[in-house]
């Protein structure tokens, strides 16, 4: 399938909207998911180095689910 | 034992009537909501009667689903029905009976009621019953298990209809098919014993998986 | 025989207790000691199977509790801090329902006798909700009158009650000894009772 | 090989077998996603029947044929670490939830899209859309659950049951929504009486199904790494780890 130029392949056969309008939002969940895990785990690696060695040894006890 | 724990809670369910009038009264007034907002055009309400009727039975069930155990759990009997040395499962198969009779069966006797309402044939309305008598307790058993694993959580009366109205799904599939079924001159035995055999399934696994919720949720 | 080797039991995040060993022999008390929060409670829950503890074993007679099941739970009442009685029940009706529960169908006869030992007389057709706490605690431990079960795990049994109601709450407990039923109980109140054999285990 | 299978069972050492093992995935899942595209967009030939907009099934079946695996595999996990109580696998359930919940969305989502063209309807109560729908409904519930468990092993436990009760539902499910298509539209063109597919189209997919299945693996050990170390905060391993500064 070899398309003549770009503004045809972006036309889509005329149903470029719902062929791009799927594939963006699938990229954009995929990317969004892999952000939130990056986002996730530099809080907590944030968190857990001040906890760590503000004193040494783990005292604040708080509880997961408000820290985050 | 069986029927001690279903005794009880009749007994507290008729102690406390207002429960039980609450549920029913839910029922008729969300069923007579629809032609209040769809309009009095009769064979349009005739056509839209089963699912109306079986969407408010399930709600109304749902309604006192999270006072189940909850009530139980507060009090410390919960604790001593699972030090009984009856097994759990037949205690909660008991709750769940009790249930179904304090709030399933008023819905099947106030169901032909409404159904006239809503002009349905009397076999319609034969069918409407049945499909209702089969399809309740199959609701409080699986609202068992949801009721059990929210015990105790915040929020936890949306938690239960959201963990359970997807597990409700076939039942009301094929409670409100056997109706529109019978109104379009079909046979509707085939969703009858349809909705006999997912009782019988309840009724074998629901209590353990609700007994099971209960241990967990009581750790 | 209850043996308990190497109990240990996480709450949340923090480990309460670790390595909690302990034989309870018949006729023998064990009292269960430590300042709030130390885990007493969550000790007695494990003990009657309620919550599985993080570590360790518990056997009755040589069989795991896990395994016995209830068969376990029929040699047992446990008592907590709820009273285990619902407020719009009669105290004859929270007793009646509450042995049926162990297993125990105890008469009208049986069980109006057992209220009135524990000073109920005369209020058994009163519905829960408009006894006093005392009271409520009262009908909670009228069900030891009436059980046959060996093993009773009672949890601060002597919390909200007057004089004379711990009193005869001592000799319930001295008599169960002498008949060879074994007790696990937490209390701050000291309680000089003649027990075979005495265990204090402390929890810090 | 058992006593090494058991070694990885292990919070700690699976951490790090874990953080090896996810570049490995990721390159794999971004390649075949580019060769994916590549066939699906440029060697696989104009549907004669839908044109281009057929083109929409090369992330389309692989999120739908990934949401339903993926539940499954969640159930599968949950319910090891119910009957096994080991925490890890029940980490491993809570880490699935969230990618089976994007690729239920994601199956929706292009499943409407490509609905719009065929029928002129952004949502027709087709039986396997219906299904998804109620999918999506499932994970929701799981998640939901145990979001609102604070004790984490009461989480694991109960999210495990209402897997393994919507495990078993599934199938109920799905036939009854399938018998309930056709009582009331008689055999309507359903999504997925998929065109003849040429066999560039049908590689192109299945290269894309394989995409999405290396990306998955990726992005649940990565989410089960995080799910370990906020589990596993009081171990001396974390400590240790964080002193290092190799978390």
């Amino acid at each position: 399938m070899d398309w003549s130029n770009w503004s045809e392949f972006l036309a889509m056969g005329g149903y470029g909207i719902y062929v791009w309008g799927s594939y963006l939002v699938t990229f954009a969940c995929v990317i969004g998911e892999i952000l939130l895990i990056f986002k996730r785990r530099r809080t907590l690696v944030k968190r857990y180095g001040q906890i760590f060695d503000a004193n040494g040894e783990d005292t604040s006890y708080q509880d997961d689910k408000t820290a985050v | 034992m069986f029927f001690w724990i279903v005794q009880r809670d009749l007994l507290l369910a008729m102690r406390r009537r207002s429960d039980v009038l609450t549920t029913l009264f839910f029922f008729v007034i969300v069923v007579s909501l629809f032609p209040l907002s769809v309009g009095p055009e009769m064979n349009m309400l005739r056509m839209m009667a089963p699912g109306v009727v079986w969407v408010a039975a399930l709600l109304a069930s749902m309604l006192s689903l999270g006072r189940l155990f909850s009530n139980d759990y507060l009090d410390g009997t919960l604790e001593q029905m699972l030090l009984s040395s009856q097994s759990l499962s037949i205690l909660v198969l008991g709750k769940a009976l009790a249930h179904w009779l304090v709030t399933g069966v008023p819905l099947v006797l106030m169901a032909p009621v409404l159904g006239i309402q809503y002009d349905l044939p009397v076999d319609a309305l034969f069918v409407l019953t049945t499909s209702l008598l089969l399809g309740t307790p199959v609701l409080s058993l699986i609202g068992a298990i949801g009721a059990a694993l929210t015990l105790g959580l915040r929020g936890g009366g949306v938690l239960v209809s959201l963990l359970v109205l997807p597990l409700y799904i076939p039942v009301l599939i094929f409670g409100a098919g056997s109706v529109e079924a019978d109104m379009a001159g079909l046979d509707y035995d085939a969703h009858l014993s349809l909705l006999g055999a997912f009782l019988l399934v309840s009724i074998v696994f629901a209590p353990w998986a609700a007994a099971s919720s209960l241990r967990v949720s009581m750790e | 025989m209850l043996q308990g080797s190497d109990l240990a039991c996480v709450r949340g995040d923090r480990n309460l207790f670790k390595a909690v060993n302990f034989i309870l022999k018949d006729g023998g008390l064990m009292q269960v000691n430590g300042p709030n929060g130390s885990g007493k409670t969550s000790l007695l829950r494990i003990l009657c199977g309620l919550s599985a503890p993080a570590a360790g074993k518990i056997t009755w007679n040589g069989k795991s509790v896990r395994t016995l099941g209830e068969a376990y739970y029929s040699e047992l009442v446990y008592i907590g801090h709820l009273s285990g009685t619902k407020d719009d029940l009669t105290a004859l009706e929270n007793l009646r329902i509450s042995s049926a529960f162990s297993g125990e169908n105890i008469s009208e006869h049986q069980a109006v006798e057992a209220l009135v030992d524990m000073g109920l007389g005369g209020r058994e057709h009163l519905p829960a909700k408009v006894l006093s706490q005392g009271q409520r605690r009262r009908v909670a431990l009228a069900r030891l009158l009436v059980s046959k079960a060996k093993l009773w795990i009672l949890d601060e049994p002597l919390a909200a009650l007057d004089v004379s109601a711990i009193q005869l709450v001592k000799n319930l407990l001295e008599r169960h000894l002498k008949e060879n039923g074994m007790i696990v109980m937490t209390t701050h109140q000291d309680i000089d009772m003649t027990a075979a054999s005495i265990v204090q285990l402390q929890l810090t | 090989m058992a006593i090494n299978w058991y070694k990885y069972a292990s919070p700690a050492s699976f951490y790090s077998l874990a953080g090896r093992m996810i570049p490995f995935f990721a390159i794999l899942a971004f390649g075949l996603l580019v060769a994916g595209l590549y066939i699906g967009f440029f060697v696989a030939p104009t549907d004669f029947q839908q044109g281009e907009a057929y083109r929409i099934i090369f992330i389309h079946v692989p999120a739908a044929w990934m949401s339903m695996f993926l539940y499954v595999v969640m159930a599968l996990w949950a319910g090891i670490g119910l009957a096994f109580n080991t925490r890890l696998s029940s980490m491993m359930a809570t880490a699935i939830a969230p990618t089976g919940a994007m690729f239920t969305f994601v199956a929706l989502w292009t499943g409407s899209l490509w609905g719009k063209p065929m029928w002129g309807t952004w949502w027709v109560w087709d039986a396997r859309l219906t299904s998804e729908l109620i999918l999506l409904f499932l994970y929701i519930g799981f998640m939901s659950l145990q979001a609102a468990i604070d004790d984490p092993r009461r989480a694991d436990k109960a999210g495990a049951i209402i897997a393994l009760v919507g495990v078993i539902n599934i199938p109920i499910i799905y036939f009854s929504v399938q018998w309930w298509n056709t009582l009331h539209q008689g055999a309507s063109v359903s999504v997925t009486q998929a065109p003849t597919m040429a066999s560039t189209m049908l590689t192109g997919m299945m290269v894309m199904v394989f995409a999405a299945w290396m990306y998955a693996i990726a992005v649940i050990l990565k989410r089960v790494r995080v799910i370990i170390l906020e589990r596993e905060r009081h171990t001396a391993w974390v400590s240790e780890l964080n002193e290092r500064g190799a978390l």
